[in-house]
């Protein structure tokens, strides 16, 4: 666990700390939160796994990322672990800019980075007691693949 | 040599297990060395191979890269986070 | 004062708790905030004035057209009035929705709205002691004025 | 009767003062008449006429609209919220 995964519950307080800035005017935040439902399909719970060291690595490459394409002043990203109920935030997006409209895009790059690149895989527990992991997206390209 | 092999997400189902340790003779087995010997232990890898990706202890590798002893590899299936 | 104009320091955690909602995946909340610098000026702080009555009214109207417009399941506008100093939050939104490309683009026209319709007026108080009302986006058309 | 003339924003310090109460002889006073006698009072408010709109009392009126005694009316110049 370290600064970008963790295992326990998130919490905003900290990173609007850290994040503090006069020079902007916006901030954005962004939490995922386990909803109840998945393709009509009634969820109970959510199981987040990672593969914590990649993960770190990719989520601090996406907070500079998103530094450096939309000119925003601060981003932090944290993603939790383990198993969260339903409403419980999964991840949370800090981005502070000097205006909004450079803030909302830099958020929302961030969360669709996070979903496409880091090594974080969920299992959904639906109301029936049965669970799945999701599908998701490769981390590999098919010509890495064994011939 | 030791290698330590953690399967992640739904990968863990198909094969049964969250992580186990192998041993191999000699050295020079790569990653598509040691990716075929699961194959044989685990049928149900093989349908999954082109949409895993491997990391060698905290890195992405490519297939040709060579383990050492105890190494820790990780099998990698399409991500879903956030 | 009231649900949508406050006269203390904005606070999440109650609007957090009102909307509440296990039917969303994506909460996205933006905090405008006091900056530095307006123009290239040294500002030192910010006074917000409101036609209070009006402004809750117009923040109760963008509320109920940012559900119905983007189909999120929750949306609460609160905008400080007094004086602020750097870095003080002035106007915050929290969405709620099923999924995140709604959320955002929901909280975005609720932030755009409310800097075009809400009688609300901001004065800039700069480094070297001048203040300025900012020009801002007038509330009524060219015929409705006096011939 | 009797109207009380808010001036919010940047119009209080054009005309030098955040409100006022206003008597004027008999009914029928228009929102357009109460704007001419302040125009008339305030020179500096003739400029920022073509941007600024009227409430009375809570509500955003037309300038036909007639005031009765004891009406609260706003001048609300050009808005710069959030």
């Amino acid at each position: 666990m370290g600064r970008w995964i963790v295992d326990s519950p998130l919490e905003l307080e900290p990173l609007l700390r850290e994040t503090e800035d006069p020079g902007s005017g916006a901030l954005v935040i962004f939490y995922g939160t386990v909803r109840n439902e998945n393709e009509g399909r009634p969820v109970q719970a959510m199981t987040y796994e990672a593969h914590v060291a990649l993960a770190e690595k990719t989520l601090n490459e996406i907070e500079a990322e998103t530094l450096e394409k939309f000119g925003v002043r601060r981003c932090r990203i944290q993603h939790r672990i383990g198993t969260l109920q339903l409403g419980e935030p999964s991840v949370l997006i800090v981005v502070r800019g000097g205006h909004r409209t450079e803030a909302y895009a830099a958020s929302r790059y961030a969360i669709d980075e996070v979903k496409q690149r880091a090594a974080i895989w969920k299992e959904e527990h639906y109301a029936d007691g049965d669970s799945r992991y999701l599908d998701g997206v490769p981390l590999t390209r098919k010509d890495e693949t064994p011939a | 040599m030791k290698i330590q092999v953690i399967f992640y997400g739904g990968l863990k189902q198909d094969v049964g297990t969250k992580q186990q340790t192998f041993e191999f003779p000699g050295d020079g087995l790569t990653v598509g060395g040691l990716v075929e010997a699961l194959k044989a232990q685990y049928p149900a890898l093989a349908v999954r191979l082109d949409t895993i990706a491997y990391a060698v202890n905290d890195e992405i590798v490519e297939l040709n890269t060579v383990l050492r002893d105890g190494d820790q590899a990780g099998l990698l299936p399409p991500v879903s986070g956030g």
